[in-house]
């Protein structure tokens, strides 16, 4: 009486005879990126219904629940903050929720599924990536919550209004020009960014590329682009990465508030301090010992409380009604003055602030 | 050599102890006095409760009923470390010892020698062992890690351990088993010299010879109870046999003489590297071929290589004329091969399933359809052989483990019996259970060789060899050293040839 | 006293320590690689070497260092430690906080490393009473202390500015090329393997690790030691806290996210087997220092750090095949070894 | 007729009685039970107390969020059981969906990378099983190790660009729900391997054998099981439903990135540990790690809906681990002790304090 076992042997036949079939189904054409690459839905949805009324009041109570990229992250608790006063002030409840990780997609997208559950009146979202969000920030619009996107945008179609805390392009090449000044326009350069794949990240880093085109900044090279990815372990070895890797490196550019802090810590107490200029985006706080020690000369950002009650005054227009989105249309921003939606729906803070020695005490955030 | 006085305190005795476990009474009401300067053998068939004793004195179990006496006085020993702390050490037959660690350290451990600070005075352990390896008489490097020693070294490392904290009282638990004829011989001198020294001495082993060679008083257990202590002087060696087993030996051995059929099992120079060389022999359907010789000569190894537990390097093994491919147990079982193993806890059973379970562990594709298991063909198949087998159980779905050693066997004779295989190897059938379930099981062997299956039987139980072998084989050192049919076979012949001192007195 | 028997004199080969030569052979290897990687950088890019460079490499190897000498000492009783980056997440912060308030450094390092202490006993007492399988347990606390950890922080952060400068200056300063803190990670090293190669409980955490039965029967008192590994695993956890602080400045929440399966990393490659009663904590160190020297070769080199993570799991793989062949090879000598004395003894 | 088997000298060295385990599998039984019912006390709680969870739209939401976990809890669980443990399962999902967007830049038809993805979780399997069966190396170092490497390789294949416009109607099926129901077009595929993973383990020989390898691998072998060969298949079935899990985490969330399931491996071993499955192998219930998952799921996605911060659920997850882990062993220990302490009465009543073996 033969007893043979011939245990997971069908199990691993079947799962090859599964892989190979598909494969062969396939050879005769499938569906490919170009066969279905119509234009990815550009147009920003519009909202739902009503056509804009400017001059409908204000509703209170509303509720708008602010979800940025990761909590228990400083920038954003701050500008989280502004929106919150701005919210008490109009008289809407605030509600914060979030990922404690900056790269945890699949947490940020189960989190707008529970505020569409919760029936807010509107969400804020610093997204952590541009299409993740996509399919429930749809399913939230279509169930009458207005989607906002503040500080990091997803992609047009998915959301009604996005708040850019200064334009991209202003960014980019303001930070350039920052650090052209501090090397007299000489000298290679290096950009220490935060997650690789982090959106708006790599926008500022396209257009700091095109502005180095320019011939005034000709005797500037960019050397190498790093990634930090927002740790700050990570980021202070990437810096010292760059120094030992390109000894004549003359400037470093990190558009990130945790890249930047980590650079500035590792110069201060290295032998660079002071021969390679450090320039980006930092919170006055964090960089003001920097400052004073000479580390940095000149830094810049916008004020993320402003950002954040910006983003709390468009939810409300938009969810009392007020406008829809659409290019052209205007609202009123508390103590910031009115701002007018440009064209894809973005509204932009204005223009970023640069902090030296001279202004940073002024600041506190 | 002096006898005791009647009158002498014993260093380490048992009074009225008794201990089970669980439904199985290991002992009932046990007495036993160790004298300081005597060597005290006890004798007892497998599964009388000797290793419980050993381990109540040894402080790991603690006794149910009855007291421990230390120099007379009642004592409770906690665990081992008391009873070490007491001046017992005890030798297991197969030693726990620390294999990443030296063989000094493994010595000293818990008890290193110290010099200032507290720090351990590893110069000091390293001489101390190489000492006491002196005094035995031995070279063993004290650096030399204890991974991959033999278990005659592994002992020594034990005695030596022994002799390090002047241990009053020694247990050895069947300390030769694995021992050739020198090392036999150094062991009985270390023993003398540490009774001269005034230390009591427990030994058990299953070699008579040796308990009338060292020993000067006995003691016998049987099914857990005391049967006899007495001086070993003017004891014949039937008398004590008698006591041991209680009944005569033929009633113990049922052997009937079955007609033998044509070869089931070839082995032809079967080699694995440093393990056993150039194994040839046969086995015949409806014989018992006996497979005898020390612990460590290679008797499993080549049953595991046979079944394909293990691969081997060279030569041939053929069952019912088909060769088969090494090292696949699966395709051994599929020609009719059957492989109850040594070691019945960790190889021969699963002990966290049930009996049903375990029986139906060989039979798995047999007793499903399409793939599928079925529960009654399951039930019925399991229930069938254990019935059979007369195991004693309370409900099929019970642990395998809360049976007792004997109706463990039968479970595992069950499961490969279930096979119907053609050619039986069984590796010690008879090894810790008790001497009802031995009859049995040795009943149960020659009917099968009576029905035309082919049997091999490894067995360091010289009696059981004896008894049931209708030829016998003896390997030493890996090698077969020798050949002997039934006729002439004594426990003189098959001792020499196990330990390689052919022609010459052990 | 004489034994009777005569002694049987047979020349064995001297093996010596056969054991420690083992050992030695599995260090030399790692620094042989080590080595290697930091001659070949240094060729490739000459800035690399240079004094700060120097000072950079030992800098970030002493957190891991400490980090993965306590685990060691888990590992060595063959139970293992999953929570040490979330300890030295919270006893970071911990420290800051008490400096922040305007505390002397020395008292914050203390705390840091009592808290840690306190953290690893909590895990040991679980270990060592429930007899549970310590992935599983610590897997646990890893969770239960991250969660504290960033309910207690929440969104604050400890800045250098808030620091004093007395102490985030030890935290980068040093000897010329020899830093404060790889001093004190060295002083620690050596005092934790002396402790293991010279003292009795020390000697009973390798006893422990290789059989805990014989640890048992030889009266080692097991739970003890389990808890004394645990607790010496958390202190040295806060000890790498606080020096974190001191070194990068800045904690927040997340500080130590993940860092537990680069020390696991560390330990293994450092020739510490999971099956415990093996390794040495000089081994772990040179693991370590293997380790985040890759992080700061490839950088230096042009390669994009995209590369790190790939080739510290190949490392590790690598590390473990190359132990389980040395370990079967070494088992086969001393297996023949054994046989070659038995048969000459009496032939 | 006494016998003295258990803790003979003669068997195994070790003095040490083996643990009297003749209510393992009632325990092991009971555990599961009890798991399952918290879950159904959870669901009749949270459908009448926690408002709006129990609508259609929240129910797909709670599902399809834990569908990544309980896909690989099947294969994980028949590994658990076999006495290894698979921690590079989150690296292999992200290494596939990193795989399947590199392949969609590169303009390959979805019909044939799928194919391929799921080609490439089958190695990722068989270079953890043959390192572990072959070289015998111990599975969580390995895996350790292959955690690291697969995320690596997918860092170096996907690198900065995250793909996001895969046809829209894999898309729909990723994320879609069956019309008026709340069961995601996913859950059934899931519903499938669950059959295929229950039948499997406990109604064939394969998984007999595996409950055997787990109890004791040795034991196993002598029966005639292909421990090897059965330990490699399931370390290949694993690496297979990873990669499956990493393209369905690339249509739910539209996005192929190469950081997608990290940290995944953790909440699986928590949610099949939770279950009842026993981490020294050879005891629990598919229906129990089922229930582990979604017990952990659901108490996740209601402590979202009642706003309890991300931080303290992480705490919940934490203490459910331990306790699912201690309650079994200490609860039997209390019950030795008190059967040792009955039988002891006879005798000087002294608390027996036996050196901690330590298993």
């Amino acid at each position: 009486m033969t007893q043979r076992i011939a245990p997971a042997g069908r199990l691993g036949v079947a799962l090859a005879v599964t892989a190979t079939v598909a494969l062969g189904l396939s050879a005769c054409g499938g569906t490919t990126k170009n066969s279905t690459d119509k234009a990815a839905s550009s147009a920003p949805a519009a909202a739902v219904g009503s056509s804009a009324d400017p001059n409908a009041s204000t509703k209170t109570g509303l509720t708008v629940a602010f979800l940025p990229k990761q909590v228990n992250n400083p920038y954003f608790t701050i500008s989280d903050n502004g929106g919150k006063t701005a919210l008490t002030t109009l008289g809407e409840s605030y509600k914060e929720v979030g990922t404690s990780s900056g790269t945890d997609t699949a947490g940020q997208v189960s989190y707008v599924n529970t505020l569409t559950q919760q029936k807010v009146s509107a969400i804020a979202v610093s997204a952590q990536d541009p299409a993740a969000l996509c399919t429930a920030l749809k399913q939230a619009m279509s169930n009458g919550i207005k989607v906002v996107t503040y500080d990091s945008d997803t992609d047009p179609g998915c959301r009604q209004l996005f708040i850019s805390q200064a334009s991209s392009e202003a960014l980019g090449r303001s930070e350039v020009d920052l650090l052209g000044k501090q090397l007299n326009y000489t000298g290679d350069i290096a950009i220490l960014s935060a997650a690789q794949t982090a959106t708006n990240q790599n926008t500022w880093i396209g257009y700091m590329k095109d502005e180095l085109k320019k011939p005034q900044f000709a005797k500037m090279k960019l050397v190498k682009v790093a990634y930090g990815n927002d740790d700050a372990q990570t980021s202070f070895q990437q810096t010292q990465g760059l120094l030992q890797q390109y000894p004549n490196l003359k400037g470093i550019i990190s558009p990130t508030t945790v890249g930047i802090k980590a650079a500035a810590q590792y110069l201060s107490g290295s032998k660079y301090k002071g021969a390679v200029q450090l320039t980006g985006l930092g919170t006055p706080n964090d960089m003001r010992a920097y400052v004073k020690n000479g580390t940095v000369q000149g830094f810049e950002l916008w004020d993320p409380a402003k950002l954040g009650s910006l983003a709390a005054y468009a939810a409300t227009a938009l969810a009392s009604g007020q406008i829809t989105g659409a290019q052209g249309q205007t609202f009123k921003a508390g103590s910031l003055g009115t701002f007018t939606v440009g064209a894809q729906g973005v509204v932009v803070l204005g223009e970023p602030t640069v902090f030296t020695k001279s202004n940073i005490d002024q600041f506190n955030f | 050599m002096t006898h005791p006085a009647p009158d002498q305190v014993p260093v380490l005795a048992l009074e009225g102890v008794s201990k089970s476990f669980g439904a199985v009474r290991a002992l009932r009401g046990v007495s036993l006095q160790l004298f300081a300067g005597e060597a005290h053998a006890l004798a007892g068939e497998n599964g009388a409760g000797k290793s419980t004793l050993i381990k109540a004195l040894a402080g790991v179990h603690r006794p149910d009923e009855g007291t421990v006496l230390l120099d007379g006085e009642p004592v409770v020993f906690h665990g081992p470390a008391d009873a070490r702390d007491a001046g017992v050490a005890v030798i297991y037959q197969e030693p726990t010892l620390f294999p990443d660690l030296s063989v000094a350290e493994n010595i000293f451990m818990g008890r290193q020698p110290r010099r200032s600070l507290g720090r351990v005075d590893h110069r000091s352990v390293r001489a101390a062992a190489a000492e006491l390896f002196r005094r035995l008489g031995v070279d063993l490097d004290p650096d030399q890690p204890a991974r991959g020693l033999s278990i005659a070294d592994q002992q020594l490392v034990e005695i030596a351990k022994a002799l390090s904290f002047d241990a009053r009282v020694l247990i050895m638990d069947e300390p030769t088993a694995a021992l050739t004829g020198s090392e036999v011989a150094r062991l009985f001198g270390v023993v003398r010299s540490l009774r001269e020294e005034g230390a009591a001495v427990l030994f058990i082993s299953h070699r008579l010879e040796e308990v009338f060679a060292l020993c000067q008083r006995v003691t016998t257990l049987r099914d857990g109870a005391w049967i006899a202590s007495e001086p070993v002087e003017g004891l014949g060696e039937d008398d004590l046999i008698r006591r041991m087993v209680g009944r005569d030996l033929d009633e113990l051995y049922p052997k009937l003489p079955a007609e033998v059929g044509a070869v089931a099992l070839s082995v032809r120079r079967l080699t694995r590297e440093g393990v056993f060389t150039d194994v040839s022999f046969e086995v015949r359907s409806g014989e018992i071929v006996g497979l005898a010789g020390l612990v460590g000569a290679g008797r499993s190894e080549v049953a595991r290589a046979v079944f394909g537990v293990d691969r081997w390097d060279g030569g041939e093994v053929q069952v019912g004329g088909k060769p088969l491919k090494p090292g696949a147990p699966s395709l051994a079982m599929a020609a009719g091969l059957a492989l109850v193993p040594e070691d019945r806890r960790a190889q021969g059973l699963v002990m966290g399933m049930s009996i049903e379970r375990n029986i139906n562990l060989t039979g798995l594709r047999a007793t499903s359809r399409a793939g599928v298991m079925n529960r009654g063909g399951e039930r019925s198949r399991a229930v069938d052989w254990a019935v059979r087998l007369q195991v004693k159980y309370a409900r099929l779905a019970d642990l395998v483990g809360t049976l007792s050693g004997g109706n463990q066997q039968k479970v595992v004779l069950a499961k490969w019996l279930a096979t119907s295989p053609s050619v039986l190897i069984v590796d010690e059938p008879t090894r810790g259970i008790d001497v009802g379930t031995k009859a049995e099981v040795h009943r149960l062997l020659s009917q099968l060789a009576g029905e035309g299956v082919a049997v091999l039987m490894i067995s360091s139980d010289l009696p059981e060899i004896l008894g049931m072998a209708d030829r016998v084989l003896v390997m030493h050192e890996g090698r077969i050293a020798a050949e002997i049919p039934r006729a002439e076979a004594t426990e003189q012949s098959v001792m020499a040839a196990a330990t390689g001192v052919t022609g010459r007195a052990a | 006293m004489t034994t009777t028997a005569e002694p049987v004199r047979v020349a064995v080969p001297p093996s010596g320590g056969l054991l420690d030569r083992v050992l030695k052979m599995r260090e030399l290897a790692i620094l042989a690689v080590l080595v290697l990687m930091l001659a070949a950088t240094q060729i490739d890019n000459s800035a690399f070497l240079s004094q700060q460079g120097i000072k950079d490499l030992l800098l970030n190897a002493t957190i891991l260092v400490l980090v993965a000498v306590g685990e060691a000492m888990v590992v060595i009783t063959r139970n293992v430690d999953l929570s040490v980056g979330s300890v030295l997440g919270i006893t970071a912060f911990a420290a800051g906080d008490f400096l922040q308030g305007g505390g002397n450094p020395l008292l914050a390092v203390v705390l840091a490393v009592a808290l840690g202490a306190a953290f690893g006993a909590l895990n040991g007492l679980l270990v060592s009473i429930g007899q549970v399988p310590a992935l599983v347990v610590t897997l646990g606390t890893l969770y239960i202390i991250r969660g504290v950890d960033s309910i207690w922080v929440g969104s604050r952060e400890i800045t250098a500015s808030v620091l004093p400068s007395g102490f985030v200056d030890f935290g980068h300063n040093g000897l010329s090329a020899l830093p404060y803190l790889a001093v004190l990670a060295a002083v620690v090293l050596v005092a934790v393997a002396y402790f293991l190669r010279n003292y009795r409980s020390g000697r009973e955490f390798y006893a422990l690790g290789s059989s805990p039965e014989a640890a048992g029967l030889a009266g080692v008192p097991v739970r003890k030691r389990i808890l004394a590994a645990y607790i010496a695993c958390g202190a040295l956890a806060g000890l790498a806290g606080a020096l974190y602080l001191a070194r990068f400045g800045n904690v927040d929440s997340g500080t130590g996210s993940g860092y537990e399966l680069t020390v696991v990393s560390a330990v293994v490659v450092g020739g510490v087997a999971f099956t415990g009663g093996s390794g040495s904590v000089y081994g772990v160190a040179l693991g370590a220092l293997l380790l985040t020297s890759i992080n700061s070769v490839l950088p230096s080199i042009g390669v994009s750090s995209v590369w790190v993570q790939a080739i510290d799991g190949i490392l590790l793989l690598l590390a473990i095949a190359v132990d389980r062949v040395l370990a079967l090879r070494v088992t086969g000598v001393l297996r023949k070894r054994a046989a070659e004395t038995r048969s000459a003894r009496h032939g | 007729m006494a016998d003295t088997d258990i803790g003979t000298g003669t068997d195994s060295a070790t003095p040490f009685t083996a643990r009297p385990r003749s209510f393992r599998i009632g325990d092991a039984v009971r555990w599961d039970t009890v798991v399952g019912a918290l879950l159904l006390v959870l669901l009749v709680c949270s459908f009448s107390f926690v408002d709006n969870f129990g609508n259609a739209l929240n129910l797909s939401f709670l599902i399809g969020n834990t569908l990544p976990i309980a896909l690989i809890a099947l294969p994980m669980t028949l590994l658990v059981v076999s006495g290894e443990i698979d921690l590079s399962v989150g690296s292999t999902a992200g290494l596939s969906g990193a795989v399947m967007g590199a392949l969609w830049n590169a303009g390959y038809p979805i019909e044939t990378i799928i194919p391929i993805c799921l080609l490439l979780g089958v190695v990722c399997g068989l270079v953890n099983g043959l390192l572990v069966t072959r070289l015998g190396l111990p599975s969580l170092a390995v895996t350790i190790g292959t955690l690291a490497a697969y995320r690596g390789i997918a860092q170096i294949v996907l690198g900065a660009n995250s793909v996001t416009d895969f046809p829209q109607q894999y898309l729909d099926f990723g994320s879609g729900r069956i019309a008026g129901t709340f069961i995601p077009y996913a859950a059934i595929p899931w519903a499938v391997l669950l059959l295929v993973a229950a039948v499997v383990l406990h109604a064939t020989p394969v998984g007999r054998s595996l409950f055997a390898v787990g109890a004791s691998e040795e034991a196993a072998r002598f029966s005639g099981v292909r421990v090897k060969r059965l330990k490699l298949s399931m370390f290949v079935a694993t690496g297979f439903i990873s990669s499956l899990t990493g393209v369905f985490w690339v249509l739910h969330y539209a996005s192929a990135r190469y950081d997608n399931a990290t940290g995944l491996e953790l909440s699986v071993v928590a949610a099949v540990l939770l279950g009842g499955i026993d981490f020294d192998g050879g005891k629990g219930t598919l229906g129990g790690a089922v229930a582990g998952v979604f017990l952990l799921g659901a108490l996740q996605n209601v402590m979202s809906l009642v706003n309890v911060s991300a931080q303290s659920q992480i705490v919940v997850t934490g203490v459910l681990l331990v306790i699912s882990v201690l309650g079994p062993r200490v609860a039997r220990q209390l019950s030795v002790a008190h059967a040792r302490r009955r039988t002891l009465t006879a005798s000087a009543p002294v608390p027996v304090a036996t050196p901690a073996g330590h298993t």
